[in-house]
């Protein structure tokens, strides 16, 4: 499998590209994308600037493939993708792209919450939450 | 020698990201608490994994040369 | 509200930029984007070509208000976008768009699945199914 | 003069998008009984609507001028 990760944020216009290279799969009814965006929490009077993501990669990439296996043989999908961003992520920038393809609607939903639970269950990513006065806290999964 | 890997939070508080290790007859448990007496790591809550699967902290798996056991801080995703 | 329908396709681009407008909301943290992708689906060996929308304008526009308003008070949601393609749209084509974004990721699912769902039983839209042969069949949900 | 409309396969059947009609002292259900007649739309599920809101098939309100009555085919966007 080719790596997901990205250096950096996802940019709309690779969405966009994701989106028109399913176009030609005519068997599609159905797409379900979900994007992690990066908010400007406030924590303690202090606001988040950006996230700095770092992962285990070898051990994220085998977890992934394990989830997209098991994913497939749970929903019935045409195709599915996951892309998650490492580095700096600015307060509006988008850090984590699921989509998800099916025939049918009904399909996509549930595969795509699953997705993105695994993900931040699963997948050993870290991140650092950089504030505006570049003090920092480590990032948790609630 | 093992190597042993730190992420995020551990990293940090190791100031390095990965280290060498004689492991000669060293199980995993035993492995944690020389780590935890060389870097104080009693107020991370860790996971670690052993050539990338996660492991019990208080394993007895004992570490060859060349595993790669990783220390990893709560997962922060998504 | 300004009007949902768009004549011919949804583009990439256009996702891309709906997306692009959302990153300047920093208390946001999940979008949720269904699409809806003309099937060239096989129906007594004639396949789809393309599907002609047609659509009860100015009821149609009553009845999404009325959608977004409910959608409002039962989901916890910072921005709902519902578009849907008027004309024929070929196979492999998006025809609609609903875009959905919470602070939260938990919020998001529950409200796609219900506004897509809610949009293809409440809405005066018809669609014409056009073979490749040029025959045609109207489509019905099911 | 009140307006009928006509929406996708039903247009299609009826060869008109809109047509005029007197409805002095007309109720839904007589109009209905009379396109039917007109147009032979026994083979149509069809829904209906006065001045955008669904209405039954049967109704017996009384249409008026300037009303617009809806003929539509099931719904099928998305």
């Amino acid at each position: 499998m080719k790596s997901i990760f990205i250096k950096g944020a996802i940019q709309p216009a690779f969405i966009a590209d994701s989106i028109a290279k399913h176009q030609t799969k005519h068997s599609i009814g159905a797409h379900n994308i979900f994007l992690g965006q990066v908010r400007a929490d406030v924590i303690n009077d202090k606001t988040v600037a950006a996230i700095d993501f770092t992962c285990y990669e070898e051990m994220a990439n085998s977890i992934l493939e394990d989830i997209r296996e098991k994913a497939f043989k749970t929903f019935n999908l045409t195709c599915m993708h996951i892309y998650h961003s490492l580095g700096e992520i600015k307060a509006g920038e988008v850090c984590f792209f699921v989509f998800v393809s099916a025939k049918h609607s009904k399909e996509v939903y549930a595969a795509t919450e699953y997705l993105v639970n695994i993900v931040k269950k699963k997948v050993p990513l870290f991140g650092k939450e950089i504030f505006e006065d570049d003090s920092h806290q480590w990032k948790v999964n609630k | 020698m093992a190597v042993i890997k730190y992420y995020g939070a551990i990293a940090e508080e190791t100031k390095c990201s990965e280290e060498q290790m004689a492991v000669s007859d060293l199980k995993i448990s035993d492995c944690m608490a020389l780590l935890n007496k060389k870097y104080n790591l009693n107020a991370f809550e860790v996971s670690i994994a052993l050539n990338q699967n996660l492991v019990e902290i208080d394993s007895t798996i004992k570490l060859n040369d060349s595993d790669e056991l990783a220390l990893l801080p709560p997962f922060a995703g998504g």
